[in-house]
């Protein structure tokens, strides 16, 4: 209704205190309601079970935008949105269709890490490079070909070993499979772990070795200045700035990709060799133009 | 203490003690008076209180009301620890011990000597001396759970005296030991008594409390009807007082009607025991239809091994049984219960009883799957009314609906028997096999249930009786088989039943003969 | 009756006794006292669509519930029931996406029957291993949980993965393997009257057959049990199993009625709460059905405090914990007095 | 594969370290649910109480910056619970598995709750230093073991004497006969003037402290950091290590390095191996556990009276 404030909802499956994906989705949702004047409101830790029930009450006090803060929302958001088609929903998925009042925000982690393993490959000295994710999700799966491309790519000798610990949160396994990594020689971690790669750190620590890390998310380089090269950022605060903004222009529906150039972006680099640092600069940039095209394997490793 | 006490010093008084337990009045001002150095004899039927007030006594129940004065002092005794520090031992009817433990630390749990360390070997010493003057030696690195049952006795009596006691409590002693070592025991309880020790006694052997004791009190419905001294009454009057009746004398059993029917046959069997030796070695004996056999034997020679072959619990290593003519050596427990099979186990708590389920509900335990009526549905109507019968017949002190494990130790053994005999009475082969089956119970119940066992012969049934009570075995059973170290040694018809000879074939003479 | 009004005077009286510490763990994060309990029943019970998310979340209340006390009864302790929901859920979405084109819609009731004997199956490892082996069944359930997450998890982003989603899903299972919804709207489905059917059922078969009287048995004292002729070892496998059973149902049921698909999360730890509604419920279905009902409102109601006052979701896990603790404290004072 | 590389796959001696590392959080938790068993009283809420004890651990840590602090101060935290759980259990007489179930229940969510109220919401993980190793001169350098045991952080070093200790305890003291008993027959226990409550809330104190300092180890030895699931399942593990352990310290610590070893070697075996998907790996540990016990366990009976309120009078 006029003079009334439009609400927003976000619906996450994490604590918000994550200081890494939750974080950011809260943050952005911050930023938004900020930006736009709108009344947000949020859920927390709400297991894919529940994000029906929480969705629908939101909607029915009055919500109009609800985002769904993670792709395994995306059942949710196909069944209520049909029912609700004075509800805009959000959900961050690789979908490619979506119905006339849903965006999608579609993560390219692959492009993103191309340039990381670019970065591997040039740094490695014992060219044995380590991939470690949680779960082995189709995201993961083409950011891992990305990387295992880039290193074929840049540095042929280099050989790239994968684990996936069953958990993006758990550090502890994180932490025994980095060690496992580092035992087999690997002197570069590419992660794709949200709060399991502190374990990755600790590792790296305890190893005395020098390794280093890149991460994902958010920017990890204070929590082990020596240890992190760099990080995949991704701005979900533009993200949803964006297609927020779409949403109350009255654009109801789209697709929104977060890549390199667009609400993704890379953290300074530490700890390589500045000429690296500018190569991988350059190849990111190239990636952010379209000049590097990136495919996206998604439904089976290439790593052999 | 100084000096000793003469015997008419008031060691002890219990005044007016009451205890309700829900809806259950266990004692109502019950009380009694014991003096120094004298054995007090407790006496009552089963359910009359004798346990509760015993434990009141103890600390280990709180009375509602009432009060207890020690040398002539009031005493508070709110916990165990109050009784201890009066220097009251009791020795439990169901034993307070600690199965996986050794008798050892049984017996010297709670008072170990040092806050530290066990020390193990300096208190065996000064165990196995008490032991020895007393002649309660037992294994004492052996743990309880390996004990038979007259050992496990022995370190529930060390466990008590080892605390150093100036009132010594038994709850039931006898009930598990033969009639040799109970003798022992009440000997030694009178060398105890003359240093000075009071004891209370609890019994359902008359003869015993007629033949050892002091002063008898005896209860009823959670009173003392009164205190009379042992050298001035008869069997026939503490009966009375009771019960307030008088009891009739089991009829001997029927004589045998000339019938081969051979219901039961072991063949040869063997059951492995612990360590390899046999438990029971190469048995043979048949029971026919209308006959009572019993089997004699001191506690922990195989009997528990052998019954439990017979009824299917234990896998028979050797030989075979037959039930009927049919082979059985491999059936299901509940295949052997459906031809007739009953089994009342000696140990009731554990092998018998579910404790939180009704008392309708426990008859109908093995019953059920033989009872017709009804099909596989199960009726709580049809189950409490068919427990109304037994409830009444066997007097058992407790409606269908209590919970089993409300009820004192002798009604929950009626309902073990009630049961029993039911199902016998549902099979074409109709056995019996009881092992110890008036252990524990007062007199009218033991005649009650003696009738019963009689009676299933009487009905050209079977029964094998396992007890460690030689009379009983002598008035009810048409043979004696003696069992010694798994085997049997003898095999005896009523024309040569004798005490003695038994007895001596019990400890093995006639082996080493 | 008067058992029965004592025993909501009792949850009246903790409910009120956990609303106070739930009161100052509110105004402590600077929350809305009064709103938040107006959200807390209003969400739960006060509109139909709260009241069909309810009725939603006790499903599997309600079944993990029944699962975990019809073991207890036995004298077992299934604490496997979230992995034999997966079980149950994997079984369904398996048969389901197996028969993708068969546009029978005796699909969705087969799927059913193929969810529950999934879970059956998941079961009966602890059972076989219980009834012959001896081995402890509560270390058997608790390992096989984490096998049925990482199975779930290889399913969810291996074979069966739905590419489009990204994330941790299978794709969605034919319309005709779907439970129809009793309101699309308000959002309910069929499941709760499965759910209590199998109450209704569970109740039947412990107190009026002769089998569950031997379960009853067998909990009460194994050894006397099979002296009277009980094979406890077969009943003793048959319950654990039915009670696999009875949690493959929820599994299933959370997969053809709500989710449409396997979702690795499926269940957010219903295990645990089905183990507390048990014990609540004194493994009693009716006292089950009680205490999962009153666990599903506490649940939603808990929840919808975090969008109503801002309570951090850890927050809400803790007023739950003290609603529980509370029922507890008033069931000991009260039957101290008794 | 050769049967050579295999033999060194699995005796690399830097596994077995790591096995050791990740093992002692569970032998401490193992050993303090132990203690409370055998004493008669069920904690299922290991996991929660290790919860909140790793958030109170980093959070002092970070704070004060002191390692004795932190963990002194994450060992009252759950000292605390274990009082809980010993009113509700001993005092009140209640189910102990519900108890234990709504501990882990309010520690999942204290931990949290009490990181969000100091920490806030941030995209900045803070973190500490965590527990240096600490060789011990000479046996360090003992080929295999050296590198294995004894090249370890204190707590190891801690928890692995604590195991002969423990087991000393309960078999050649008074106390432990005492303990013993009261999760046998706590009514035998209290015929002979033992105080069973005292000695019960005792253990629960104890097995307390102990699964407070497992919890602490997380973040103060392995992650230098809180995440929310920092325990990750560890808590039900440590349970799972008592039964494992048939109720005895010596068998719990096999259990516990079973596990361990099993978890480390998978991700050992994730690089070598493509051909079994990575889930599978994972669920060895868990399979490999059954697997054993299966072996192993059959006949052993817990403490006869675990998880049963003891109440002087009943019968039942
Ligand atoms: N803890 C208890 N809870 C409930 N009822 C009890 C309890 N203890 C005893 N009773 C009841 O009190 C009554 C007296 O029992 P008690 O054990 O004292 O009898 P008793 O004389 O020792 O009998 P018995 O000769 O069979 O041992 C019985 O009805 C019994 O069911
Ligand atoms: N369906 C049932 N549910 C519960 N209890 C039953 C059921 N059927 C029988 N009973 C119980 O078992 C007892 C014995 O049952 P049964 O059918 O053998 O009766 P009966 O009187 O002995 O008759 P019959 O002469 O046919 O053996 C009954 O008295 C009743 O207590
Ligand atoms: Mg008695
Ligand atoms: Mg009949």
């Amino acid at each position: 209704a006029v003079g009334q404030q439009q609400k927003m909802a976000m619906i996450l499956p994490g604590p918000v205190e994550d200081g890494d994906f939750n974080a950011l989705g809260y943050n952005a949702l911050k930023e938004v309601g900020k930006t736009y004047k709108l009344e947000t409101s949020h859920s927390e830790r709400v297991a894919v079970a529940d994000a029906e029930r929480v969705a629908r009450e939101y909607i029915n006090s009055g919500y109009r935008i609800v985002a769904f803060h993670g792709g395994q929302f995306l059942t949710t958001a196909q069944k209520l949105a049909p029912q609700f088609a004075d509800v805009s929903f959000i959900i961050e998925t690789q979908t490619k269709q979506v119905p006339a009042n849903v965006w999608n925000i579609n993560r390219h982690f692959y492009e993103g890490f191309y340039p990381l393993g670019v970065l591997a490959a040039l740094t490695t000295k014992s060219n044995r490079i380590a991939y470690i994710a949680g779960i082995r999700l189709p995201d993961f799966i083409s950011s891992l070909n990305a990387v295992y491309t880039a290193i074929k790519e840049t540095n042929p000798k280099a050989e790239l070993k994968y684990a996936f610990v069953g958990d993006q949160n758990d550090p502890l396994k994180a932490r025994q499979s980095a060690q496992a990594m580092i035992g087999e020689g690997a002197d570069v971690i590419v992660s794709q772990l949200n709060l399991g790669v502190i374990g990755v750190t600790e590792a790296v620590k305890a190893s005395g070795k020098p390794v280093i890390v890149t991460t994902f998310y958010t920017d990890k380089h204070t929590s082990a200045p020596a240890v992190y090269a760099t990080s995949l950022l991704l701005d979900f605060n533009q993200a949803y700035r964006d297609v927020v903004g779409s949403i109350l222009k009255g654009q109801r529906t789209g697709q929104y990709a977060m890549r390199p150039g667009q609400a993704m972006s890379l953290a300074p680099i530490h700890n390589i060799p500045a000429d690296v640092g500018k190569r991988v600069e350059a190849v990111y940039r190239d990636v952010a133009a379209g000049k590097k095209v990136v495919p996206d394997i998604l439904d089976k490793i290439v790593v052999p | 203490m100084s000096g000793p006490p003469t015997r008419s010093t008031e060691r002890l008084r219990l005044e007016a003690i009451s205890k309700r337990f829900g809806a259950t009045i266990a004692l109502a001002e019950a009380g009694f008076e014991v003096r120094a150095g004298e054995i007090h004899a407790l006496l009552g039927e089963n359910g009359a209180g004798k346990t509760t007030l015993m434990n009141v006594l103890s600390g280990l129940y709180h009375a509602d009301a009432g009060r207890i004065w020690l040398d002539g002092r009031p005493a508070e005794i709110a916990e165990p620890r109050d009784a201890i520090r009066h220097r009251i031992g009791m020795v439990h009817q169901h034993f307070e011990l600690i199965p996986p433990l050794t008798a050892l630390e049984n017996v010297i749990i709670g008072q170990e000597g040092s806050t530290l360390l066990l020390r193990r070997e300096r208190q065996a010493r000064g165990v196995a001396a008490l032991a020895a003057r007393f002649g309660f030696e037992v294994d004492l690195r052996a743990p309880v759970a390996a004990l038979g049952l007259a050992d496990q006795q022995k370190v529930e009596i060390l466990k008590a005296i080892f605390r150093g006691v100036d009132i010594l409590i038994l709850d039931e002693p006898t009930t598990v030991l033969t009639p040799q070592e109970a003798d022992a025991l009440l000997r030694t309880l009178r060398t105890m008594a003359s240093e000075g020790l009071s004891v209370v006694f609890i019994s359902h052997k008359i003869h015993e409390v007629l033949g050892h004791c002091d002063r008898a009190t005896v209860m009823r419905a959670g009173r003392s009807v009164g205190t009379v001294d042992a050298s001035a009454t008869t069997e026939q009057a503490l009966v009375e007082m009771m019960i307030g009746e008088r009891v009739a004398r089991t009829a001997a059993p029927a004589e045998r009607e000339v019938d081969d029917t051979v219901l039961l046959r072991v063949d040869d069997v063997t059951v492995a025991g612990r360590g390899g030796l046999p438990a029971v070695s190469h048995a043979r004996f048949s029971i026919g239809r209308g006959e009572v056999v019993g089997l004699a034997g001191v506690d922990g020679n195989g009997q528990r091994e052998l019954v439990e072959a017979i009824v299917g619990l234990r896998r028979v290593t050797g030989g075979r049984v037959e039930l009927g003519g049919r082979n059985v050596t491999t059936t299901a427990v509940g295949d052997r219960l459906a031809q007739g099979l009953a089994y009342i186990p000696e140990d009731r708590l554990g092998d018998g009883a579910l404790p939180s389920m009704s008392v309708a509900e426990n008859l109908f335990l093995g019953v059920h799957r033989l009872a017709r009526g009804g099909g596989l549905t199960y009726r709580p109507a049809a189950i409490r009314a068919g427990a109304a019968a037994p409830v009444r017949d066997y007097a058992i002190r407790g409606t269908a609906t209590t919970p089993l494990g409300m009820l004192s130790g002798g009604n929950i053994q009626k309902v073990l028997i009630a049961r029993a005999l039911a199902v016998a009475g549902h099979g074409d082969t109709p056995l019996v096999v009881a092992h110890n089956p008036t252990r524990g119970l007062d007199v009218r119940t033991t005649e009650f249930v003696r009738r019963c066992l009689v009676d299933v012969s009487r009905r050209r049934g079977g029964v094998f009786l396992v007890s460690s009570d030689l009379d009983e075995l002598m008035q009810l059973a048409h043979r004696i088989l003696v069992l010694f170290r798994g085997a049997i040694v003898a095999d005896l018809p009523s024309t040569a039943f004798d005490a003695y000879e038994i007895g001596r074939l019990m400890t093995g003479a006639a082996a080493r003969a | 009756m008067r058992n029965a009004l004592a025993e909501i005077a009792k949850y009246a009286f903790a409910f009120a006794v956990a609303a106070l510490a739930g009161a100052v763990l509110v105004a402590v994060m600077r929350g809305d006292v009064l709103g938040a309990y107006r959200t807390f029943v209003w969400s739960s019970l006060g509109t139909a669509g709260g009241f069909a998310q309810t009725l939603n979340k006790m499903c599997p209340l309600l079944l993990g519930g029944l699962a975990v006390g019809l073991a207890l009864r036995g004298g077992y302790f299934n604490i496997g029931v979230d992995g034999q929901i997966y079980a149950g859920a994997i079984a369904a979405t398996g048969v389901a996406l197996a028969l993708e084109t068969v546009a029978n819609p005796a699909l969705a009731p087969f799927a059913v029957v193929v969810g529950v004997l999934g879970g059956a199956a998941f079961a009966a490892i602890p059972a076989v291993l219980r009834a012959w082996w001896s081995v402890n069944e509560i270390f058997v359930t608790v390992m096989l949980n984490f096998v049925a997450v990482f199975l779930t998890e290889y399913l969810t982003t291996g074979p069966w993965n739905d590419v489009m989603a990204g994330e941790a899903i299978t794709r969605l299972i034919p319309d005709a393997a779907k439970l129809p919804m009793l309101s699309v709207r308000a959002g309910s489905h069929v499941g709760i009257f499965l759910a209590l059917a199998s109450a209704v059922l569970v109740w039947l078969v412990l107190e009026r057959t002769r089998w569950g009287f031997e379960v009853r048995a067998l909990g009460d004292n194994e050894r006397a049990a099979r002296v009277a002729g009980i094979r406890t070892a077969w009943v003793t496998a048959a319950v654990l199993v039915a009670s696999g059973a009875l949690a493959g149902l929820a599994g299933a049921i959370e997969v053809t009625a709500l989710h449409h698909r396997l979702i690795l999360g499926l269940t957010p730890g219903y295990g645990i709460m089905a183990i507390l509604i048990a014990v609540l419920g004194k493994a009693r279905p009716l006292g089950i059905l009680a205490a999962s009902f009153a666990m599903a409102i506490l649940l939603v109601g808990s929840d919808s405090l975090q969008r109503s006052v801002g309570l951090p979701a850890s927050a809400a896990l803790v007023f739950q914990a003290l609603i529980v603790l509370s029922v507890l404290f008033v069931d000991a004072k009260r039957s101290v007095r008794a | 594969m050769s049967a050579s590389a295999v033999v060194t796959l699995l005796l690399d001696p830097e596994l077995w370290r790591l096995m050791l590392t990740m093992a002692a959080p569970l032998v401490l938790a193992g050993l303090g649910e132990l203690v409370m068993e055998r004493s008669g009283v069920l904690n299922v809420g290991v996991e929660g109480m290790m919860a909140v004890a790793a958030a109170v651990a980093f959070l002092t840590m970070l704070k004060t910056g002191t390692l004795l602090g932190a963990a002194a101060a994450a060992m009252a935290a759950t000292l605390g619970l274990a009082v809980v759980l010993g009113y509700f259990a001993i005092t009140l007489r209640s189910a102990q598995l519900t108890v234990g179930l709504c501990l882990f229940v309010f520690g999942t969510g204290l931990a949290s709750l009490l990181y969000r109220l100091v920490i806030g919401v941030t995209t900045a993980t803070p973190t500490v230093q965590t527990l240096p190793r600490l060789a011990v001169p000479g046996l360090a350098e003992v080929p295999f073991l050296g590198t294995v045991v004894f090249t370890q952080n204190a707590l190891v070093y801690l928890a692995l004497a604590l195991v002969p200790v423990l087991a000393f305890l309960l078999v050649e003291t008074s106390l432990g006969l005492r303990l013993r008993a009261a999760g046998e027959n706590p009514r035998a226990l209290d015929t002979v003037g033992v105080n069973v409550r005292a000695l019960r809330y005792g253990a629960v104190a104890v097995g307390g402290l102990l699964i407070g300092l497992a919890g602490a180890y997380l973040p103060l030895a392995v992650t230098g950091a809180y995440s929310d699931g920092i325990v990750g399942g560890r808590g039900w593990i440590a349970l799972m290590v008592v039964i494992f352990g048939r109720w005895q310290p010596g068998w719990a610590l096999v259990g516990a390095i079973l596990f361990a070893y099993t978890e480390a070697l998978q991700f050992k075996l994730a690089l070598v191996t493509k051909a079994v998907p990575p889930q599978v790996l994972l669920m060895l540990p868990y399979v490999v556990a059954i697997v054993v016990l299966v072996r192993l366990y059959q006949g052993a009976e817990p403490p006869r009276a675990l998880g049963l309120p003891y109440e002087r009078e009943s019968r039942l």
